[in-house]
């Protein structure tokens, strides 16, 4: 590292003359062999990588109702859907949505997975709220394109390869190590038994029942999904989540 | 029906030279051909076909979509494209008219409105009376020992108009532009009326097809003149590295600001029609007119079609410009305009003189 | 400190109440309507159903969001109530002054905390402050110099949510928690260590105020009005030698703490504790010279926070004559008579 | 409603009348677009314009003046002072006329939703299409182009369509609702000096031992004074004395439990080289209740600006600066950054709370509104001088406003009247989670977004404790570098604009469509990767990234050198950048501009050298000074600083091809240690931050300078108690405005472009 002083440029008359031409000549190159680089869309569509942040798609059977996407996200564009059956999932209103993708690297389960759509007018902003039943199968955007563009950057320049036919919008989420977790209470003498955490569970993984004198708490560790709910809950917080045993 | 007689005669005495249509005409019955031919008649012809008003239309419409073009070419990107994609997006600009002929017109109430309205309307006079004087070739509507002159002196008269609309608009903008156009105006019409003036003793004539015939380049006689005039041109008719007075990112447009609509649509023209005329006239005075290998089945045409060729082509550099400059300062146009675009003018009068003597 | 067997499943005690009735119910009927409660809030410490809803004291409002969890009715103090009174038992008595901090006397309380916060035995306490128009409001104070606030010293006479605030407190400690209040607080925390391990863990230090009664704030500022306080130029208020004590910004008014009984509330009529007998460490004005507090040491941990002080010469020390002190003691102790 | 009502009357008129057919065709493909920039996504309609999109395939047009456009793209956040123009714009502009908006921002409000200073244009203007994004892509927008056509055609609709599946039925009870994820202290302590490992200076020693002054070390380089408010000036003074000769920022914390406000300047050093990397907080508090302090303006020239904007936010006085009116925030938003002005909440489940927020418009929306008193107009006069506002819509203006006094074409006075894009991040990061201010402030800049979200992250790090693995540090190296290659890029297209040279902006954007193509291969984003999390990165680059990315380094230098060709060296442009908006060296420290511009003007000052952080002690690479401090000066040396940023990616991607492991510290995964990447665990790791009790400032390097970070934590809140930020292009106004008195006219647009000032940035 060091400091590198600049001389500013003093232009003679001849130095002039030379970038006159200089300009002039490279306008004249490019007028007959220009390097241009655009993408024609809507004919064409540019080849986005697998990994693009775009509309998500929401897999129902994967989601373990933890609201950690609707917590996490930063505009608050994901809010929880109560369904019929009591359990709550997720709902992006893409008029907020900024495409951080927070969400679907907060997901456990690996329920949201992204798309590669990105392209979409809507007439009315009210439409633009997608609903839990409305995320779950991909959607149908007009399309015009014939074929697809990718950038291609080489050693010396960049180059547009184009290919017949239509890009894939779908992509398969990267495989990811599933981390399963459990609800444990490591500090039952605090507990006030104030059945918060069984209230909040949506897999009924929590139980309370009266047992003579006491009223004894149970965790169904089979049926707990480690979505932190009733962690996040507990008023005086007894409980913890752990790994699952076995899994470290 | 005598009169038309006599019109007729004095049509057909003074008619454009078509080899390629004489035996269409030919087909015809006597009255019919010569009414049909009525159109062919010089001064006519130079007014409403070559060089004047079909060709100024046409190339009103293609110029900007070829200026858009090239310049996209250069910027490394396509330019109008979609409207017809087969053609490059050619009609973009009848698109575009179309839009600005729909369009409303608004009159700020900032405005003087009698002005604002008329001036830009005006402004035509200047713009088409010129058309009369250009010889395309050997076509032309007015042929006079003058017509160099005159036509320099209609466009003179242009930036008055330019002046008037950016006054009456009522805008800061348009004012400060108006300023700036005003301050060009004597920068550039110094050095401009002084290389044509070195071209017109070289040529020893103001008339166009003299100047045409006498197979002379200009630009080969006296090349600074010719830098000159090119240098004036791009500055009066606003071309970068010149656009000053109507910097769309300093001054968004400069005189036209207010300006909406067809209004805008026709002030827009303008600078394009003043721009047809000064090419018109370079190419008149240093690229040899309609001069060119004769095509013979077009007769007189094939000046025309040459002029209106070597007119493109002047223009399209002008348009190019817009690519490789950027914008000059107002004191820094005005201090070229006024020393060294100046001093190279009265070098290319001396030259002229030294030509004129030497071969005298 | 947390336990290292996580288990999955555990049993929490009942306390055994008839199955219809719920616990506010239990609490409204057996301690607010006999005029025991003693608004020392103990049960809304702990109370879930307050946490989530944020609804307050109102045992009425508080029936339709309640979870029938019973924790009120287990840390309440004023349930089957066995009233303490007299001095309590304790190490050791003396006056103190505490050279650090100015407060209305010696300012030990203020002291004790700061010197346990810098002996690392607590990380926070709980003070009450007040707003321009003496509303209490609760502060945590985490370093001294948050004692910078000028309305956080002093002596309010009126009721204060401290014990609420302990929840916060001790779930969000890394060490301890220093908890001060008046005797009923005290009894309040108490309950809650008794019943809650975490209550138990986490407070560390608790100081006892001596204490005649105290006053709901609109009833106490309602009174003050009468007697021609303008609460907005208040600037302190004591009660010394049987007279009540306004000092304002440009006047004093003074009475007899006589007049006061008639808004005395029923909590503090059948309140016998005047020194606080379960704290750690009651501190309080009467029995030592102007300008200094009593302080008597219950327990081991106060006394080593005592000595501490003592070591680092924080504090003038100086002799104690506990007769006021028991004298007052006993006169609370009448009050057993309106317990019905 | 009126803006129904413009609806309905501008697709009438297209549908209408005998050359309907003729007009509807016309107008389709004529679509110009006013050059009406309101906020970050304007970088993509820029992108959308330039080559590797090119709108005008279509016949949009992007257009300077709305007489005589009929289209309007609204990019994203309108804020209450923009509002007024974009109804002014849409008054001014002839029938028929269309608006699509773009961006989140704008249509519920996106990352601001719960903002004091954002609107719904949607409610000021009629909307005819919506694209989502933040910020869209170029073909989002293009996509609402060719609907806005498809509507004129009559066939206007969503283009996209759900297919609704059926949700599961058998279920159980009602579940009770979570709360909220954040937590914040009751009465939480705000300290500054917060004792911790580091030294005092030399030269603070005897102000240490100073009587009612505490001097506390606060961390490595950096220093607390805590002084009366009496003092405030006099202590001021001394430490000018010693050669702190530049305000950093200027910062007030209300602490409303406490009943006081917390003035605080931070303070460094140009001049004395082993005082740069020192920051001195020079701090005292003051009563809350009608706040009047003393304006150190007189001593630090550079903290004027940041006095005028906490005037506005906090509604203090300082006495003695000049500026006693409202500078960034609309006239109807009083003190919003006092903790008692409440935004509104977040709501978790949906149909609790209304999806957008209810905006409260002044009474009359479309007052003109002028913050510049009306003697300047008198005294304009009296002087024969000629008052021109530029912007905010305005083709050479961006998001400002600045008023010129000219005489003749000499500019006499500059006023500036920035905040047309101020979105309020700092109150809304008291809001949010200290994760969920990652891509919050990453809209600070979108053309710059690594080095802000670097920036924002390296502070949460730095009060972490959390270093980052040594791959990870070489990946936010590389990316840190090309995102400076991209700012520098953006700028001087924008600068080539403003000259006039639509070509180099062209060329510069074709350049960084090839990096937006890099980002997106690693990141996922074009423009707001939000990459960059405490202890590393998201995910890890691929191995074909990185050979894209070392192809980059050498396939740029082939345009780079045809937009030199034509541009740079264009004798044209030299001739107007030449000794123009010369900065003294003097007058850049005294204004306190920072990065390039700076250097521009002979300082030798980098963070990057003075606080080295990431990879950059481990590469070789040389840091470009020049002495002119002209407009020349500054752009040739951020050109140069291209080159060496190139040589730093060239290196790193180097250093990445050897070294493989981890790319996030095993700290933040805690329990996750054998996780790959962030995938999964988001909000299991990181939700859940929380910083220790203290003031943590950082300073990085961002593309357009200094960019200074100060978190305020009180210990216990899992959400920032205050952030400060104070962005280089925000430092850098001062210096624009004092590099244009003087100069001619023309010569604003090409100190601006010089300046590379991003409004965004600097209105935060």
């Amino acid at each position: 590292m060091g400091i590198k002083r600049l001389k500013m440029p003093e232009y003679s008359f001849g130095d002039k003359v030379k970038w006159h031409a200089a300009a002039v000549g490279t306008a004249f190159k490019e007028a007959f062999f220009p390097h241009t680089v655009t993408v024609h869309y809507p004919k064409e569509r540019r080849k986005f990588p697998d990994n693009f942040r775009g509309y998500i798609l929401f897999d129902i059977e994967k989601c373990i109702n933890c609201w950690q996407c609707a917590f996490v996200c930063p505009a608050n564009a994901i809010r929880m859907k109560e369904a019929p059956n009591k359990k709550y999932y997720p709902t992006i209103d893409y008029a907020k949505c900024i495409f951080c993708h927070f969400c679907v690297d907060s997901c456990v389960g690996g329920a949201l997975r992204t798309t590669k759509i990105h392209d979409v007018a809507y007439a009315d902003v009210n439409e633009m709220l997608a609903e839990t039943e409305q995320l779950m199968e991909p959607p149908e955007i007009v399309r015009e394109d014939r074929r697809y563009v990718e950038y291609v950057i080489e050693e010396d320049d960049v180059r547009l390869r184009r290919v017949k036919g239509q890009d894939y919008l779908l992509v398969e989420p990267p495989p990811r190590k599933e981390y399963s977790m459990v609800c444990v209470c490591d500090d039952p003498e605090s507990c006030t038994g104030c059945g918060t955490c069984a209230d909040v569970c949506e897999h009924y993984a929590i139980s309370i029942s009266i047992e003579g004198e006491y009223k004894v708490i149970r965790i169904d560790t089979a049926r707990c999904t480690g979505c932190g709910l009733c962690v996040k809950e507990c008023p005086l917080r007894v409980l913890r989540l752990v790994r699952r045993e076995g899994e470290q | 029906m005598k009169m038309l007689g006599q019109i007729l005669e004095l049509a057909s005495s003074n008619r454009v030279e078509i080899p390629l249509i004489e035996p269409l005409l030919g087909m015809l019955p006597p009255p019919l051909s010569e009414l049909a031919a009525l159109p062919l008649w010089k001064p006519l012809f130079a007014a409403l076909v070559v060089p004047g008003f079909a060709t100024l239309g046409l190339l009103l419409l293609l110029l900007p979509w070829i200026e858009r073009k090239l310049c996209a070419r250069i910027q490394w990107r396509v330019g109008p494209k979609e409207i017809v994609s087969w053609l490059g997006g050619i009609i973009q600009l009848l698109a575009d008219s179309l839009r600005f002929l729909f369009q409303e017109v608004i009159v700020s109430r900032d405005s003087h409105r009698p002005y604002f309205t008329q001036f830009v309307l005006l402004s035509f006079i200047p713009a088409l009376l010129p058309m009369l004087f250009v010889a395309a070739g050997t076509i032309i509507a007015i042929r006079t020992e003058y017509s160099v002159q005159i036509m320099l002196a209609l466009v003179c008269l242009f930036p008055v108009f330019i002046l008037g609309m950016g006054w009456s608009s009522g805008n800061r903008f348009a004012f400060v532009g108006t300023v700036r156009e005003a301050f060009m105006y004597f920068a550039y019409e110094v050095p401009l009326i002084l290389s044509v003036i070195a071209m017109l003793l070289v040529f020893g004539t103001g008339d166009p097809v003299a100047i045409g015939e006498s197979g002379r380049l200009g630009i080969v006689l006296n090349p600074l003149a010719a830098l000159v005039f090119f240098i004036a041109t791009a500055m009066g008719t606003s071309r970068l590295p010149f656009e000053i007075p109507e910097a769309d990112q300093e001054l968004a447009f400069g005189p036209f600001i207010e300006y909406s609509g067809i209004t805008f649509g026709l002030a827009y023209v303008l600078a394009y029609e003043k721009l047809y005329v000064l090419s018109a006239l370079f190419t008149t005075l240093f690229l040899g007119g309609g001069s060119g290998p004769m095509i013979a089945p077009l007769g007189e045409l094939s000046g025309a079609l040459w002029f209106v060729l070597k007119v493109i082509v002047v223009m399209v550099v002008f348009a190019a410009l817009r690519a490789i400059y950027p914008r000059f300062r107002l004191d820094q146009a005005l201090k070229a305009g006024w020393s060294s675009i100046l001093a190279i003018s009265l070098l290319a009068i001396i030259i002229s003189s030294v030509e004129v003597v030497m071969w005298a | 400190m947390r336990c290292v067997a996580a288990v999955s499943e555990w049993r929490v005690k009942l306390v055994g109440r008839p199955k219809d009735v719920s616990c506010p119910s239990v609490v409204k009927t057996q301690v607010i309507d006999t005029g025991l409660c003693c608004r020392c809030m103990a049960c809304m410490a702990a109370c879930p159903a307050a946490v989530r809803t944020g609804v307050g004291f109102d045992f009425e409002e508080r029936k339709h969001v309640c979870v029938d969890c019973e924790i009120c009715v287990r840390v309440c103090p004023r349930l089957d109530y066995k009233p303490l009174s007299g001095i309590g038992s304790y190490i050791k008595a003396v006056a103190g002054r505490s050279k650090r901090f100015k407060g209305q006397d010696g300012a030990m309380v203020t002291e004790i905390l700061m010197s346990a916060m810098e002996m690392g035995i607590i990380d926070r306490c709980i003070f009450v402050g007040r707003d321009e128009d003496w509303r209490t409001e609760i502060l945590h104070v985490r370093d001294v110099e948050q004692l910078e606030v000028p309305t956080l010293t002093g002596t309010k006479y009126t009721f204060a949510a401290a014990v609420p605030a302990l929840r916060e407190a001790v779930l969000n400690t890394k060490v301890g928690v220093g908890f001060v209040g008046t005797p009923c607080m005290v009894s309040g925390v108490r309950r809650l260590q008794k019943e809650l391990a975490v209550f138990r863990r986490k407070v560390k230090l608790v100081i006892g105020l001596f204490c005649t009664e105290n006053f709901y704030w609109d009833e106490l500022t309602e009174f003050l009005k009468e007697r021609g306080v303008d609460i907005k130029k208040l600037v302190k208020t004591d009660i010394t030698k049987g007279k009540f004590i306004a000092t304002m910004t440009d006047d004093v008014v003074e009475f007899p703490v006589k007049e006061l009984s008639a808004i005395m509330p029923s909590g503090c009529r059948v309140c016998t504790d005047f020194s606080a007998v379960e704290s750690d460490v009651s501190v309080g004005s009467v029995g030592s010279k102007p300008g200094f507090s009593t302080v008597l040491v219950r327990e081991e941990n106060a006394k080593e926070v005592l000595d501490f002080i003592r070591e680092h010469g924080y504090a003038d020390f100086d002799e104690v004559s506990l007769e006021f002190v028991e004298r007052l003691c006993n006169l609370k102790k009448k009050r057993e008579a309106n317990i019905k | 409603m009126v803006v129904e009502e413009a609806k309905d009357r501008n697709i009438r008129i297209v549908q209408h009348g005998v050359f309907a057919p003729l007009r509807r065709w016309g107008i389709r493909w004529s679509l110009w677009p006013v050059h009406f920039v309101t906020s970050c996504c304007g970088v993509e309609l820029a992108h959308s314009g330039a080559c590797g999109y090119d709108m005008e395939r279509l016949g949009a047009l992007n257009y300077g003046i709305a007489r005589q456009s009929n289209f309007i793209i609204i990019e994203g956040t309108i804020t209450r002072k923009m509002a007024r123009a974009l109804r002014l714009v849409y008054e001014q502009m002839p029938d028929p006329k269309f608006v699509s908006l773009i961006g989140a921002c704008g249509e519920r409000g996106g990352l601001f939703w719960n903002s004091y200073n954002i609107t719904l244009p949607h409610e000021i203007v009629p909307v005819d299409f919506f694209i989502p994004g933040c910020p869209v892509t170029p073909e989002g927008l293009i996509r609402g182009i060719r609907a806005v056509q498809e509507k004129i055609e009559g066939r206007g609709r969503t283009t996209i369509e759900f297919k609704c599946a059926e949700l599961p039925r058998e279920g159980g009870e009602a579940r009770l609702v979570p709360s909220s994820p954040k937590f914040l202290a009751e009465t939480p302590t705000v300290r500054i000096d917060v004792p911790r490992e580091g030294e005092l200076p030399e030269r603070l020693k005897p102000l240490a031992e100073e009587e009612g002054v505490r001097v506390t070390a606060i961390g490595k380089n950096r220093v607390a004074i805590r002084t009366p408010a009496e003092r405030l000036e006099e202590i001021a003074l001394r430490l000018k004395e010693l050669g702190f000769d530049h305000v950093k920022s200027v910062n007030i914390v209300d602490v409303p439990h406490e009943r006081r406000m917390l003035v605080e300047y931070v303070v460094s050093s140009y001049s004395v080289r082993e005082l740069m990397p020192v920051l001195v907080s020079l701090f005292a508090y003051v009563p809350r209740v009608s706040p009047g302090l003393q304006s150190l303006k007189h001593v630090w020239e550079s903290a004027d600006y940041c006095e005028r904007e906490l005037q506005d936010l906090f509604g203090v006085r300082f006495e003695g600066n000049p500026w006693q009116r409202r500078f960034i925030l609309a006239p109807e938003v009083e003190a919003p950054l006092r903790k008692d002005f409440r935004l509104e909440e977040e709501s978790y489940v949906l149909g609790e709370a209304p999806l957008a927020p209810k905006i409260e418009y002044p009474p009359e929306p479309l007052s003109y509104y002028l913050p510049v008193p009306d003697e300047v107009f008198e005294e304009a006069a009296k002087n024969d001088e000629f008052v021109l506002p530029i912007g905010p819509h305005h083709t050479g203006s961006g998001h400002l406003r600045v008023i010129l006094r000219v005489k003749g074409d000499v500019i006499v006075d500059a006023i500036p009247d920035p905040g047309y894009v101020h979105r309020s991040m700092e109150k809304l990061a008291e809001t949010k989670l200290y994760v969920q201010n990652i891509p919050l402030f990453e809209r600070l800049s979108i053309a710059d977004p690594i080095n802000i979200n670097l920036g924002y992250v390296r502070t949460l790090e730095f009060a972490l404790g959390v270093e980052p693995p040594e791959r990870a540090k070489l990946i936010r190296t590389m990316l840190a570098e090309l995102s400076r290659i991209g700012a520098f890029l953006y700028d001087a297209g924008i600068f080539s604009l403003f000259t006039g040279h639509s070509t180099g902006f062209m060329y510069t954007f074709s350049m960084r469509e090839m990096l937006l193509e890099l980002f997106v291969r690693m990141t996922g984003s074009r423009c707001t990767p939000s990459y960059v999390i405490p202890g590393g990165v998201r995910w890890d680059v691929s191995d074909e990234a990185l050979k894209l990315t070392k192809n980059f380094t050498s396939a740029i230098l082939h345009r780079l050198s045809k937009f030199e060709s034509i541009f740079v060296n264009n004798p044209v442009l030299m001739e107007r950048v030449k000794g123009v908006g010369v900065l003294t060296k003097e007058q850049a420290i005294n204004v306190g501009i920072v990065g390039p511009f700076l250097r521009a003007s002979g300082v030798e000052y980098d963070i990057r050298i003075a606080e080295p952080y990431e990879a950059y002690t481990e590469l070789e690479w040389d840091v470009p000074v020049a002495d002119d401090g002209d407009c020349l000066a500054r752009f040739l040396l951020r050109l140069e600083e291209v080159r060496q940023s190139l040589n730093i990616v060239r290196q790193a991607v180097e250093a990445l091809e050897r070294t493989s492991g981890a790319v996030i510290a095993a700290e933040v995964l805690g329990e996750f240690k054998d996780a790959p990447d962030i995938r999964g665990l988001f909000f299991r790791t990181l939700g859940d931050i929380c910083l220790p009790r203290g003031e943590f400032t950082c300073l990085t390097e961002a593309a357009r300078g200094t960019l200074l970070f100060s978190i305020l934590s009180d210990g216990e809140s899992n959400v920032p108690y205050r952030v400060r930020v104070v962005t280089p292009s925000w430092m850098n106004l001062h210096g624009f405005m004092e590099a244009v008195k003087g100069q001619r006219l023309a010569d604003f647009w090409a100190i601006y472009g010089s300046f590379g000032y991003f409004p965004p940035e600097a209105d935060r």
